[in-house]
């Protein structure tokens, strides 16, 4: 129970940061706000029963955050925001998505056990008691027998690299084409340039 | 020589980084008996050649390992998943975990899990390569004086 | 109480959404872009959470990793869903990859147009 | 033919591996290019050999069907009809970027990213798991925003930026439905889920948050009206091929055939669904197309005309769910919507790659994309101006060209299903787009050359026209061999979308 107060905790910590992320100007100072945001995050996930995630979370933490300051570090922005009537449209624009959004999740939790709405937080449709509308899914199944089926301990890393491991294939496709992209736009010269000069 | 950090800082990366680096492959190894796996474990190893790059600079980091090289690497790891994968094809369908058809080995032991071993080491090198081979690539951007010379260069042809 | 859970966590990604589509500003753009990202895997996560009653009283759910001396069934029985957290995985790899290759786009702006400011970075007329 | 359905994807994802790796090697570098035309034909091949089988159902992993343990690859008319018009468009770009892309540096990485994308696609369209059609939208995507950057110039980085960032915010709205889909159901797979999702009442209000948050992403993805800011910029930046295979195929693999997949075969076709699908599409046609109208630049105007002609076929596949949708609901009227959706679909799929590719090579040959530049290209550019002629023929609707008999069929069904003023609107819209297009053979094709480039433009190399004469053949021929295409392959991919709508009307509905 103690648990759910500490998560609430830490989600506000996380808000926090991630709101003095978006709203600071300096922009070193929002790089490290966006950094504390997600090890707090990593301590969630630790808190929620996910070691695998917060060790993964940690490192690509630290990982991202390197890339950031890099991108920043050398590179000093002295020109301050300049607002545009486009800007306060947008902000309209998305104040007004955020509004729906969180009245929409607001019902779709709303009402507990009705029909039609998400499970209450701490039972998921894996708790399936008798009688409920939906059976406990296909989780279950994985936490039930994948000692037996895949001889793995950890049912995370056999859900990733066995029952599921097609979109494994697709995660290290998108880690491949992302690098690949990166390459891609810093190329020195996209165009060769004698054949450019030779166009004109 | 003014490339990279400071003394102190080259030789506390060269202790380190040899540690940094076995952990990575111990977390990739051990992923399908307790928490990590090989993704985070990749991301650790390119923990320690991000580390390398920052402390000695890029050129010296590119006598350990150059952009070619992780590219090289980076598609082999993909490859040798996918060629994983599709071993399965002789025992009736793609992506089975034909190994642990054979045998599973003892649940908790580290040859149990069949192919998943497999991926995982193969995802560590394909992750780990990636991503030191793309923080090669940024850190080529590094200085203002060169970009600035690239622009007025660009700028005079196009216009 | 629950649902404050949630909402706070659809909070961070509103404000994630915020920064990403009205900042004016390449890396505030990226912030943006980690914070919808953590608010992502959270949610995902906090959909397979679970707590279980053990000896009266309410326990948070153990991880899905087979300990020693535990059976699959004492799994089933009390760990969170896994499935959600294989999810995850696969999302913060992606956060990663789109990073690395924003984070690469930014460096190239900047070179070209000298400037983090979007409203600067503006040849196209759409 | 079952074992040959995920080489659909392994294939492209392996030689993509390969070439990264043969780059590397100084001697291997020139073979990518044929690397990557082999694979995307041994593709077209496998995926017009799959037309004549029937539907394959394939568990990745072994995992039979009884639980849905494992992912499931849904090889149906649909995804047939999908992989075959992305293998071909592939093929056909891939031959023109040979002599097109000798201007770029670095064509291995043009080449892996493009096959990458080309697989991504293959496993969007024979996804049958949520979260495994996110993956690979998601891989497609990313390969797309590089591309778009590929020329590294100022304009290209930026476009590309903006794309990226609208991207990734569709991609979010898509995974937090995803999420929401699983808290409710447990599961994943879309069968599973649509029948589970009839079990715990259609109408909840976490099935419509989800129905809105996929709608929504997808749409961006589809670059729909209220979310259309990205395209005009995005597809006319990219090099000619890759605008040919965005606007070709990735909006409607991305975007259309997801949005159908999940309005039909997961949530079901229901009225709001439908209200929202047709809206859309008369927003995105209507306003497409006027703002097409008043562009200079050639493939600026080509892009505004992809949101025009996709309204269409999301109008046509809204219109289908509202008819399957209603009481007594008649399937044959939804079939000829869907029909005419789809065929549209296809033909759009073909004449925009061409007319793209031919304003590749009328970039390439006058160093120019402002139509008032141009002129008298008819004379000097014979090949290239006939195939622009084709495709301009074929997307303003003229009698014997493809784009007329589906654009006729969607404008039938509409009058037949009761929605006379949106037929109407589509007649109006066709109309503008005939005057448009008028506008560009005018000042591209014929009159006296503008300036000196134009002047002295020459044909484009052999393998441009090749591309570009085989797809114009296809706009001709897909355009009378109606009833074949019907009977094989549009038939069965109606059938695809509307079997499960059968189901729910007849078993699960409130």
């Amino acid at each position: 129970m103690g648990m759910e107060y500490l998560v609430l905790m830490l989600l506000g910590v996380m808000l926090a940061a991630v709101l003095i992320a978006v709203e600071t100007d300096d922009l070193l100072s929002s790089v490290i706000a966006i950094g504390a945001a997600g090890f707090a995050l990593s301590v969630i996930f630790l808190l929620l029963g996910a070691p695998d995630l917060a060790i993964t979370q940690v490192v690509v933490e630290a990982i991202s955050l390197v890339l950031l300051i890099r991108l920043i570090v050398t590179r000093r922005d002295t020109t301050g925001e300049t607002e545009t009537p486009r800007d306060a449209l947008r902000t309209a624009l998305v104040m007004l998505a955020g509004g729906v959004l969180i009245c929409g999740a607001y019902f779709a939790l709303a009402g507990g056990q009705g029909k039609g709405t998400i499970p209450p937080f701490g039972q998921p449709v894996l708790a399936h008691k008798a009688g409920d509308a939906v059976p406990p899914g296909v989780a279950a199944d994985y936490l039930a027998r994948s000692a037996e089926q895949t001889g793995a301990a950890n049912v995370v890393m056999a859900v990733i690299l066995d029952y599921r491991a097609y979109d494994t294939l697709g995660e290290a496709t998108i880690i491949f084409v992302a690098i690949l992209g990166a390459y891609a736009v810093l190329r020195r010269l996209g165009r060769r340039r004698d054949t450019r000069e030779s166009d004109q | 020589m003014s490339e990279g950090m400071t003394p102190i800082v080259k030789n506390t990366a060269r202790l380190i980084s040899g540690f940094i680096a076995v952990f990575g492959i111990y977390i990739a190894l051990t992923g399908h008996i307790s928490p990590g796996g090989g993704f985070a474990g990749g991301v650790i190893l390119a923990a320690a050649a991000v580390l390398i790059v920052l402390a000695f600079g890029r050129s010296t980091a590119e006598r350990i390992f150059t952009p070619s090289q992780c590219h090289l690497w980076d598609a082999a790891g993909a490859g040798l998943f996918l060629v994983v994968a599709m071993l399965g094809y002789f025992s009736g369908g793609f992506f089975v975990n034909f190994i642990a058809h054979i045998s599973k080995g003892q649940v908790g032991k580290l040859f149990s899990g069949g192919t998943i071993l497999v991926s995982n080491l193969c995802i560590l090198i394909k992750v780990a390569a990636g991503l030191a081979g793309a923080f090669l690539a940024l850190s080529a951007f590094r200085r203002q004086g060169v970009d600035a010379a690239d622009i007025v260069v660009e700028g005079g042809q196009k216009a | 109480m629950s649902t404050g859970i949630y909402i706070l966590a659809l909070a961070v990604l509103l404000a994630g959404l915020y920064a990403m589509v009205a900042k004016k500003n390449i890396v505030k753009i990226i912030v943006g872009l980690l914070a919808i990202d953590y608010a992502l895997n959270l949610m995902l996560v906090l959909v397979g959470y679970r707590e279980v009653v053990r000896a009266g009283c309410r326990e948070s759910g153990l991880p899905p990793i087979l300990a020693e001396g535990q059976t699959p069934a004492q799994l089933a029985a009390m760990a969170v869903d896994p499935l959600p957290q294989a999810m995850v995985l696969t999302s913060i790899v992606i956060g990663l990859g789109l990073t690395a290759l924003m984070v690469a786009m930014g460096i190239r702006l900047y070179e070209r147009y000298g400037t983090f400011d979007t409203n600067r970075i503006r040849r196209l007329r759409g | 033919m079952m074992p040959f359905v995920p080489l659909l994807v392994i294939l492209p994802l392996g030689a993509a591996f390969c070439a990264v790796a043969m780059a590397q090697v100084n001697w291997l570098r020139r073979l990518t290019a044929p690397l990557a035309m082999a694979v995307v034909l041994a593709n077209l091949v496998i995926s017009a050999m799959l037309l004549g089988a029937g539907d394959i159902r394939f568990f990745v992993g072994g995992w039979g069907p009884e639980s849905a343990r494992g992912i499931e690859i849904v090889c149906d008319g649909l995804s047939k009809l999908m992989a075959v018009t992305i293998n071909l468009v592939a093929l056909v770009a891939f031959v023109f970027a040979v002599p097109y892309m000798r201007r770029f540096t670095k064509v291995w990485l043009f080449d892996s990213l493009l096959l990458l994308m080309v697989g991504a696609m293959n496993g969007v369209v024979l996804a049958g798991d949520l979260f495994n059609l996110f993956v690979f939208l998601e891989i497609a995507a990313i390969a797309s925003y590089a591309l778009v950057a590929f020329g590294c110039e100022a304009e290209e980085l930026e476009a590309a930026f903006k794309y990226m960032v609208l991207g990734t915010v569709g991609s979010a709205f898509i995974l937090l439905g995803v999420t929401v889909i699983y808290a409710i159901t447990g599961q994943l797979n879309m069968a599973m889920v649509h029948s589970l999702l009839g079990k715990v009442g259609p109408g909840g209000p976490a099935v419509l948050l989800a129905a809105a948050l996929l709608l929504s992403g997808l749409a961006l993805k589809a670059a729909m009206v209220p979310f259309h800011a990205w395209l005009p910029d995005a597809h006319p930046s990219a090099p000619a091929p890759i605008s040919a295979m965005l606007s070709g195929v990735l909006i409607k693999a991305s975007g259309v055939y997801a949005m159908a997949r999940i309005v039909f075969n997961v949530f079901g076709a229901s009225d709001h669904l439908a209200a929202i699908l047709m809206a859309m599409g008369t927003l995105s046609m209507l306003i497409g197309v006027l703002l097409a109208v008043g562009q200079w630049d050639i493939k600026r105007l080509l892009a505004y005309h992809s949101i025009s002609q996709m309204g269409y076929v999301v109008l046509a596949i809204g219109a289908a769910a509202q008819v399957a949708s209603r009481p007594s609901p008649d399937m044959a009227l939804a079939g000829l919507c869907l029909f005419g959706g789809l065929f549209h679909l296809f033909n759009h799929a073909m004449f925009k790659s061409l007319l793209f590719l031919s304003s590749g090579a009328i970039e390439q040959q006058t160093g120019t994309r402002e139509l008032k530049k141009m002129g008298g290209l008819a004379r000097r550019m014979k090949v290239t101006s006939f195939c622009c002629r084709v495709g301009a023929l074929s997307i303003a609707g003229v009698p014997p060209f493809n784009g007329f008999f589906s654009k006729l069929i969607i404008i039938i069904a509409l009058v037949l299903a009761g929605h006379e003023v949106l037929a109407a609107l589509a007649v109006f819209v066709a109309l503008v787009t005939l005057i448009s297009f008028i506008k560009v053979q005018r000042y591209a094709l014929e009159g006296a050359a503008a300036d000196a480039h134009a002047a002295n433009a020459v044909e484009a190399p052999v393998l441009m026209q090749t591309a570009m004469v085989v797809l114009a053949v296809i706009c001709i021929v897909s355009g009378l061999a109606i009833v074949p295409l019907r009977e094989h392959v549009l038939g069965p991919a109606a059938d695809a979308l509307l079997g499960a709508g059968r189901l729910l009307s007849t078993g699960g509905a409130p």
